[in-house]
Order: structure tokens, then sequence, then C-alpha cells
């Protein structure tokens, strides 16, 4: 088993999990195995077509045309290996399937292009966006769930895939014992940024992970509003639609927004932009397209919390 | 090849006359049973079977497939096969996940 | 000299090909159609491959990039190798084959023709109006939210699904009732029963395909919420209705080519096939369990663990037949008299290739690895060997195979086997880095990619130039042949089957009177 | 059990030999193209099957909206109409064409009187809000009620429009009857059109105890 790991591990990523190696050992079986019958099959076709080459039209050619003996043989081991292969795979999938009961959940959100994880540190949630930190050599258990569409994640280097579902809980496991960085993919197409809805998952020393975790904590209690609101700017992906710079994009620019005049596609417009005008377009964006924008903007009912509009007015109060 | 049915089965009109009552019958049935509540799966069972009993009245008499070619019974059975397989695999997803 | 009268001088004019219902005109308006729609969906292929040269965009945007490559997909997919054996060759060579006039329902036959244009001009309006993200899966609910283009190439596929019943339909009916006198189903060739596996599947396979757009489509007009989580509806379950049709076609699309690797092994290697009865019933073996297995798709979108366990050992047993008909065509060359003219160097391509193509199925049946490989470019690769290393090789081989029967002259030899070895080459080039930065976890659909995979999506375009450029000395030389080249002899390749005992080009009734059939069809000496 | 001896003096299409061996493919044809109706309408009801497993409850009261004595109704004119195929089909095989005419336009009234019945049915679902799925807006009812909506309407409209071409072939029979085109020799027409109603009826046969009577 080792020498197929030797010729064929520059095709699998490094190993950062221990059971990587059980779902690597199939893979280098059967592209053993694979390899074995490929180049059997190239020397008998090509010593075939040599050998019987035709010489002269029309000469005699052999008269077998078929061996029941041959064709038993050819049909019951490929069955026997191909069986053997499924259910090796099915036990493999088993142990990776259940995570043990002391693992550490942290929950997930897949959201069109954006990667969302939170932990819970007594009662407090910390959010943070596309960094999942996780202490080494300790099992982890993600709870993953969707906001809008199908999206899969994925880390390569811990042998771990799961497609995210909206309305449905998923969830994969892994005990990293590798320090350092690692990339994450969405790997279910979910839209125009799909190759960019990436992550890192940070594996850190033990104590290095409980001090992030507790000053995340801290953090977020003594933070102003408009402090809160600007972490929100990115959370809730307004980032992904409206600028800082003044600048439109898909979506009107958040700098200097409070007291303009704003004229929508339809219905009467709005003399001084404020609290209301805001909270309005977040809630029920439809009814207030300004002119010249494409409606592109859904309802965040249920995303966010009457606090959390509260923290992304004050922010965009703040940019005048 | 398959000449030897160069002769066409009539089905008489007393016959198709006795399937259309069978069918009304079963129809009145399934609704009165529909009212009673037999508990658990077996109000579905017994609907899904008059159900059934009509299908295969109207396939073998109304559709002659009783005096056609063995084929088309084949084709017939081999769809609602397929059908099963559909429902059944699906089922072991949907159902235990 | 008086030109004796064929099919294709029988009638001239416009009006009379496209209200023809000669099986071999109507074989030739699909050929058109279909080398049409393999010339654009391979355009975007290659403009696919040409975008990921670099690992930040090129010249496309994402959405472009998305456009593209939804389009190469659904192009290449419904209008071009569900279509293509059957429809071209099958039209053309089936009637021939068993002996008959033409198929059992010639009108239905150019109605189908219709179908595939209709359903195809929809397609191409879609495009128009803005294109359609959401790649060839239209998985939900993404394709739920996308632009409005999408329910016109949703209905595009429905009406194209009809074709491909109507094909199904006319050779089942066609097997079943226009068997020349004396060819029992045993004696007839394997490309024959090659059609029947394919046709089943159409039949039987076709309609959840037609159900499953429909329900997109009133999900998308009326919100009927089926495939919709935020009412209750189940995404998964699209997946489910998808694949129930979807994994069944690729056997569509892969038994005609078998069928026709097992004609041009045998006529090549001057021997009779090996194993006739094994081939057969493995034909009709997989298209049977060909619906047993579509949820191998599905191993890691949420599937319960008892589905996948089941879906898993069920997908490694349809490998078995497959197997078999590998084993089958090697050994029809033992004591053989092989003579490696273009059909048979297509043959030998796709048995390779295919052999690869099969292997690699492995890795994503068992539900291990799959969880590594899933939605990478190692699936990306592994569906190209056995969609263009099987079907596309296995489609270049009849046509080379039979053109001389089809057009009456002889095609340029030479130029012949210079693109089968540059369709090869460049098809390896082209889809072996894939496998390795597959497995390394380079996701599929990605129009921006890690810097890392550069070196192997660099190969890979550089592949896919050489590929395009076999592909098209293929067709050039094929369609010339329909104007030059030297007059082809009755039977140029010594083959036994009833299609060379007639004139080329054969005219416009098949046979002046039925023939009778008393031997099996491979008897060389 | 009276039976036809064909070859008496008919012509097979050109690449038939036979008459009973075109007979016996159109015959098949038709089977086949039933087998993909089925597979049709069966996927509604794999997907039917699968939602009333998921909330029983719900299917439950959402059938008690629908009204039982209509279906019931539909259920016993359908299964007559088909029983006026069959008896066309049986007259056109006796000869007696002008009985078998009278037959098809009976069937042709009560499909008909079925699509009346049926947009009655709609038109009472659209004024209480019977909608399907998002636009599910009747008072106190569940959401999941919108799937219920969405399956009955997508199943029983499909069955409509069949309904509606099934008319069409009928009104395209009477025509062919007029010009005296079928005999006892040459049916096929007339035997397709009806299998493909009795396959049309049976679906609402399914369809009925599934929609209407969920006990």
């Amino acid at each position: 088993m080792d020498i197929l790991e030797k010729l064929f591990s520059f095709m699998l990523p490094e190993q950062a999990t221990g059971t990587a190696s059980i779902i690597d050992q199939i893979f280098y079986a059967i592209i053993g195995l694979s390899a074995l019958v490929t180049i059997l099959f190239f020397l008998v076709v090509v010593w075939f077509v040599i050998r019987y080459r035709r010489r002269r039209e029309g000469e005699k050619t052999g008269t077998i045309t078929e061996s029941h003996k041959l064709e038993i043989v050819w049909t019951v081991i490929p069955t026997i290996v191909f069986v053997a292969i499924a259910l090796w795979g099915w036990s493999a999938y088993r142990t990776l399937e259940h995570p043990p009961a002391d693992a550490y959940p942290i929950r997930v959100v897949g959201k069109q292009w954006a990667w969302v994880f939170s932990y819970t540190l007594d009662g407090k949630e910390i959010q943070t966006l596309g960094q999942l930190n996780v202490p080494i050599n300790r099992p982890i258990v993600l709870e993953m769930t969707s906001l809008d569409v199908l999206h899969s994640f994925s880390v390569p280097a811990f042998r771990v895939k799961k497609d995210v579902v909206p309305g449905l809980k998923t969830q994969v496991w892994f005990t990293s014992n590798k320090l350092g960085s690692f990339q994450t993919y969405c790997t279910e197409f979910c839209g125009t940024a799909h190759s960019k809805m990436l992550a890192t998952v940070n594996v850190m020393p033990e104590q290095q992970f409980e001090r992030w975790l507790r000053d995340e904590a801290a953090a977020s209690t003594t933070a102003s509003p408009s402090v809160l609101g600007a972490r929100l700017y990115e959370f809730k992906g307004c980032k992904s639609c409206h600028t800082l710079t003044g600048v439109d994009d898909v979506g009107p620019s958040f700098k200097g927004l409070v007291g303009k005049r704003r004229e929508f596609e339809e219905g009467a417009p709005v003399e001084a932009a404020d609290e209301n005008y805001i909270r309005r377009s977040i809630l029920d964006p439809k009814s207030q397209i300004v002119k010249g924008f494409k409606p592109k903007m859904n309802s965040f009912v249920g995303q966010m919390t009457d606090e959390e509009i509260h923290q992304i007015t004050q922010f965009i109060k703040s940019l005048h | 090849m398959s000449s030897e049915h160069s002769h066409f089965h009539v089905v008489p009109a007393a016959i198709n006359f006795k399937v259309f009552l069978a069918l009304i019958g079963l129809t009145i049935l399934t609704v009165i049973t529909a009212r009673i509540n037999l508990g658990g799966p077996w109000n579905i069972v017994l609907a899904l079977s008059i159900a059934c009993t009509k299908a295969i009245l109207v396939f073998l008499w109304f559709m002659h497939l009783k005096y056609s070619h063995a084929i088309n019974r084949v084709v017939i059975g081999s769809a609602l096969f397929f059908l099963i397989v559909f429902l059944g695999l699906t089922a072991t997803d949907v159902f235990f996940r | 000299m008086e030109v004796e009268s064929n099919y294709l001088n029988h009638e001239k004019g416009l009006k009379s090909w496209l209200c023809s219902v000669d099986h071999k005109r109507i074989g030739i308006l699909y050929f058109i159609a279909v080398m049409t729609f393999f010339l654009v969906g391979g355009l975007f292929g290659l403009l696919v491959r040409l975008e990921l040269l670099t690992p930040t965009r090129l010249f496309m945007s994402s959405d472009l990039y998305n456009k593209a490559m939804t389009l190469h997909g659904s192009v290449m997919i419904f209008m071009v190798i569900i279509p293509g054996i059957p429809a071209v060759l099958g039209n053309f060579v089936l009637p021939l084959m068993i002996g008959a006039k033409d198929v059992a329902f010639p009108r239905l036959n150019l109605l189908s023709w219709y179908f595939l244009m209709f359903g195809a001009t929809l397609a191409v309006l879609a495009i128009v109006l803005g294109g359609v993200d959401t790649g060839w899966t239209f998985y939900t609910p993404y394709s739920i939210r996308s632009m409005e283009a999408v329910t016109v190439i949703l209905f595009g596929a429905f009406i194209m699904g009809f074709s491909s019943i109507l094909t199904g339909l006319n050779f089942i009916v066609t097997i079943h009732q226009l068997r020349a006198p004396g060819m029992t189903m045993m004696h007839m060739p394997l490309f024959g029963w090659a059609l029947y596996a394919a046709a089943i599947i159409q039949i039987i396979a076709t309609p959840v395909l037609a159900i499953t757009l429909l329900l997109l489509i009133a999900e998308r007009l009326f919100g009927v919420g089926i495939f919709d989580a935020s009412i209750g509806g189940d995404p998964i379950l699209f997946q489910h209705f998808f694949w129930f049709y979807s994994h069944p076609a690729v056997y569509i699309m892969i038994l005609p080519a078998m069928g026709i690797i097992s004609e041009v092994v045998s006529t090549f290697s001057r021997k009779t096939i090996f194993g006739y009865k094994a081939i057969a019933f493995s034909s009709v073996a997989i298209s049977a369990i060909s619906f047993f297995v579509w949820g191998h798709h599905l191993f890691v979108s949420g599937q319960s663990e008892l589905a996948g366990a089941i879906f898993s050992i069920l997908t490694v047993l349809v490998g078995v037949p497959t197997a078999i008909k590998l084993f089958n065509w090697v050994a029809t060359m033992y004591q053989g008299s092989i003579k490696l003219d273009t059909p048979m160097l297509y043959a030998i391509a796709f048995i390779g290739l295919f052999l690869i193509g099969g292997l690699t199925g492995l890795f994503l049946a068992s539900m291990a690895t799959d969880v590594q490989l899933h939605d990478t470019y190692f699936v990306v690769a592994h569906f190209h060997y056995t969609m263009v290393g099987g079907v596309v090789m296995g489609m270049f081989s009849g046509m080379f195979y039979w053109m001389p029967k089809i057009t009456g002259k002889m095609y340029n030899e030479l130029w012949g086997r210079v693109s089968a070895v540059l369709a090869f080459l460049g098809f390896n080039v082209t889809f072996i880095p894939q496998f390795i930065m597959g497995s390394q976890g380079m996701p599929r659909r990605y129009h921006l990619y890690d810097p890392k995979f550069h070196a192997y999506h660099l190969t890979s375009t550089i592949g896919s130039w050489i590929l395009g450029l076999g592909i098209v000395i293929a067709m050039i030389v094929l369609i010339k042949s329909f104007k030059k080249g030297s007059v082809a002899p009755v039977n140029p390749w010594g083959g036994t089957t009833l299609e060379w005992t007639t004139p080329s080009p054969p005219p416009h009734d098949n046979f002046a009177q039925i023939p009778t059939v008393t031997s099996r069809p491979y008897e060389y000496n | 059990m009276s039976t036809i001896n064909f070859e008496k003096g008919v012509i097979p299409s050109h690449h038939f030999s036979t008459v009973s061996q075109e007979y016996h493919a159109g015959i098949l044809g038709i089977w086949l193209f039933l087998a993909t109706e089925v597979l049709m309408f069966g996927g509604l009801f794999v997907a039917y099957a699968i939602f009333r497993n998921m909330y029983p409850s719900v299917f439950h009261d959402a059938s008690q909206l629908l009204d039982m004595q209509l279906g019931a109704m539909n259920t016993v004119i359908l299964i007559a109409s088909s029983y006026c195929m069959a008896q066309a089909v049986h007259y056109t095989q006796k000869g007696e064409t002008h009985h078998a005419f009278t037959l098809i336009l009976l069937t042709i009234l009560c499909a008909l009187f079925f699509l009346g019945v049926k947009y009655f049915e709609y038109q009472h679902k659209f004024h209480e809000g019977l909608l399907p799925g998002m636009n599910f807006t009747h008072a106190n009812a569940t959401r999941e009620m919108g799937i219920f909506f969405g399956l009955y309407f997508v199943m029983t409209g499909l069955h409509a429009i069949h309904i509606l071409v099934g008319i069409g072939l009928m009104a395209w029979l009477l025509l062919r009857f007029k010009r005296n085109e079928f005999s006892p020799h040459y049916f096929i027409p007339v035997d397709g059109v009806g299998l493909y109603w009795h396959i049309v009826d049976i679906i609402w046969i399914f369809l009925f105890p599934l929609l209407y009577l969920i006990g």
C-alpha cells in the first residue's frame, strides 16, 4: 500500500486530520487497481494490434466466438472487486459520518457568497466572517444551514465536504492535528460569486483559541453601536452591493446618505433620508427602489434583529 | 415475425357494460369507505386497492390489454415497475434523513 | 452513364428535404443539426477553457463565465450527445441493418426532428434573452430565483424531450415489427441491440425529465412550493427527480456508441464478435440497472446514509456489464486481421478512454472517496472521459464507418487518421491534468481559482486547442466526403451486416426485395 | 368472441409487408406512448406520496377544503365517457360507424361537462385564496397547505390539459367518421384515441381518492 502512496500522493492535498488517511487509503487502492488494469489493457490491445495486423486482405481469422469459462471469470471477478470497493467506502464513510459525543459545536451559515461562523461562550454569541478558528486536537462539529440557495462546505485538507441546504440541518466533523490555516471552498454552484465564496480554517493551540474567544466576547459588549454596525455591514452582506465611498454600485452608496432627498421608481419621494427610511429599506426594500436601480435586494425580515437594525443605522449615520 | 395475429378480438358490448357497472360500483364503495376512519394506514391502503382494481378493469377490458400482444403488457408493466423503483429509492432518502 | 437513382437525387429542392419522411434523409437532417450544435457547444467549451487560462479574470465576467459554462453543458448534452448517435446513425443505418424499408412511423420520425429544432430555437432564444447561469443541472433553489431566460430554456428542454421519446418509440417498434424474415432477435446486429437498449431508457426516463421541468417551470411562475424550502418544500427532492432521468440519460448516450464499437471492432478485425449473447444481454442489463443508481449524485447533498449505501452498491453493479463489454471487444481482436483505418482508430481510442472513464467512476461510487472528489474537477474529467472519450469517439467511429454508405464517396483516409490521433492526444492533455487538480480539491464551475492550480489549467487549455483542432479536421473530412472523394464501393470494409448489401448511397426504397437472413451477423469465413 | 380477418382487400403502407404487421406496430407504438404518460403523471404521484408522508395532517385538513361531491360526480362522468369510448371502438369494429359516431360525440360532451365542473371548482378556489404555494392566502391555514394546493393544481391542471387534447383528438375522429374512412378493416386511429382516453380516465381514477378522499 505504501508504494501506491509514494506513487500517487501528489494527487491528494496534505492530511490535516487523523481520519484523512482512511479516505486516502481507499483512493490509493482504487487508483492502484485502475492503473494496473489500464496498463494491462493497453499492453494487450497493442500486442493484438501488432500481432494480428492485417497482412493480406481476406486472410483466415480465428474462430473462437465465445468461451463461457472466460466470460464467467470476467463477470464474477469485477463484481466481487467492485462490491468490495463499495462496502469498504461505505464502512469508511460510517466512521466519518458520526461525530464523537464531546465534539465542540460551531454553527455555520452559508449565504450568497460568504460563510458566517458563530460560537457561543456562556450565553454570548460571537460571529466571524470567513474565518473559522478552531483549537487543535479537539473534535469539532459544524452544524450548517443555508439562508438562500444550496452551498457546500468543503475543506480538502480535512477530507470533509457536505452540502448546505436551506431548511435542513447538515453537519460535518473533524479533529485537526496540524497547526496553520487551511483553504475552504464552496463546492455547490450558487451563482455569480460562487468562486469567491471562500473561507479559511485557522487551527490554533488550545489556550490561544480560548483567549481569542474571550477577547471577542468582551469586545462585543463594550463596543459602540456604530462599531458593531460596521461589522454588520460586512456580515449581512451589505458590502457586496453598497459601497462606503459615495460611488453607487448594485445599490446606492451609504456615504452621506442620511439627510439626502430620495426619489423612487414609484411612490412619493422622501425629502430627507432618516432612520425610518433606512429601516423600511432593510425590511421591505422592494417598496423603496431608488430611481435608476434594479429591485435586486431581498428583504432581511427574520435575518436581522431590531437591535442590529439600530446598529447598522447608527453606522450609516456616522458616514457623512 | 409476429404475423400470426392476422385476426383481431372484438370486446363484446355485454362485457363492456359489466365493466362499466363494476367501475361505478367501486367508485361508490370508495366514497363510502373514505368516510369511515379505519385508523392507521388502512384508509389509504383500501382507497388505493380499490383504485388499482378499477385501473386493472379498464386496462384489461376497455383497453383490451387482455387480448393484445404480450409485448404491450410488458411495456406498461415495466413503466409501473420503474415508477415503484423511483418512489422506493427516493423514500429511502427522504424518510431516513 | 445514367446516374442510378438513390435517396440523395431521388427528388430535389429544399421542400423535398424538409418534408421528407425517408429515414435516410431525416438522418442527414439530424446530421446537419447535431454537427452545428456540436460546433456551437464546442466553441463555448473552448471559450470556457480559454477563460481559465489564468487564475483571475481573462476576458469574461463571472456572470458571463457561468452562462458560457451552462451553455456548453446544455447544448452538448441535450442537443448533441443525446440525439447524436441514435438520431443520425440510428435513423440512417438501423432500417438498412435489419432489412426494413423504413422505420415504423416515418412521419413521427420527421416530427421528432422538428421537436429538436423547435426546442433548440427556444434555447437560442434563452441565450438572446440574457442567458442562463444555473449550470445544465438547474439545481433549485438557485434555478428558481435565477433570471427569466431560465423558464424559456426549461421549456426548450421539455420540447427536446419529445424528440428523444419519439426516436426511442420508433426504434422499439421498428426492431419488434420490421426485422427481415429470418432475422430473429439473436441474429440482429449488436448496433440494433444497443439502440433497442437505449430506446428503452428514452421511453422510461424522459417522461420523468418532462415532469421535472414542468414542476420547475410551475415553481418559477406560480411558486408551487414543492422544491422551495421556505414553505416546506425540499430542494433535494429536485435532485432526485433530475437525476432519475439524467443518470439513465448518460446510458442513452453511451449505449449506441457501444453498439458502434461492437460493429467496428468486429468488421476491422474480420472476426466474429466475441460473446454476442454477453454483449446483447449486457446492453439490456445496463438499461435496466441504470434506473437504480442515480443516488450517487447525492452522496454529499444531505442524503440519508441508508440511501447512500444502497446507491453505492447498486452503482458499482452497473459497472459490471460495461466491464464485460470492454473484455469482449478486446477478445474479439484476438486472432483477428486488424486494419487501423479511421473507424478502427476511433474505436480503439474509445476502448482506452472509456476504460479510464469507467475506472474513475469507481472513485465516485465509493462513498468515502466521493466526499473528497464530489463537485471537483475529478468529476469533470470523469464524465468527459465517458462522454467525449466514449460517446464522441464512438460517434466519429460510426460516422467514418458508414460515411461511404451515406455519401457514396470515400472520405480522405489520411486526414481521417490525423484527426483521430490529434483528438486522442488533445483529449488526454486536456483532461488528465483535471483528474490531478480535482483530487487536490479544485472545485467545479469556478471562474476564479487558487493560483496553485494554474499549471494544470494551463496544460488543460492547451490540450483543448489540440482536441478542438482534431475534431474540426474530422468534421471537415466528413462533410467534404458529401461533395468530393472517389466513388465508394458497395462494401468498402468487408462488413457482413445487411446495410453493406445495398448500393452506396442506397436507393430511396432501401431494398427492392426484402432479404431473408439465415446466419448470425458476423460470419467472416 | 367474434374476430375480424384482416387480409381481405386492404393494402398496408409501403414499408409494411402485411396489414396486421402495421396494426400491431401501431398498437405497440400507442402503448409505448401511454407508458410515457403513465411515467409523467407517475412523477407527480411520487411527489404527492413523499409530501403526504411528510405532512400527513396538513394534507388531511387541506383535503377537507375540496368538494367531495363534485369530485365523485366528475369520476362517474369520466368513467361513463370511458365506457362510451370503449363501445364506440366496439361498434367501429362491427362496422356500425354511425353508432360509433354518436358515442364519440357523447364522450366529448361528457369531457366538456367534466371541464365545466373543474372550471367551477377552480373558480371557487381562486375566490377563497386556496392558491398554490406562495400565494396561498386562505385564513387559518398552515404554511405547508400551499404545497398540497400546489400539487393539486399541477396534477388536475395537467390532467385537464390532457382532457382538452383528448377532445381535440375525438373531434378529429368525428371528421374522419364523416368521411367514413373507418371500417372493420381500418380502425387503428379510433382504437388509439380510445386507449389514450382510457389512460386519462385511469389517471383521474387515482387522482380522485388521493386528492379528495384523505380519510
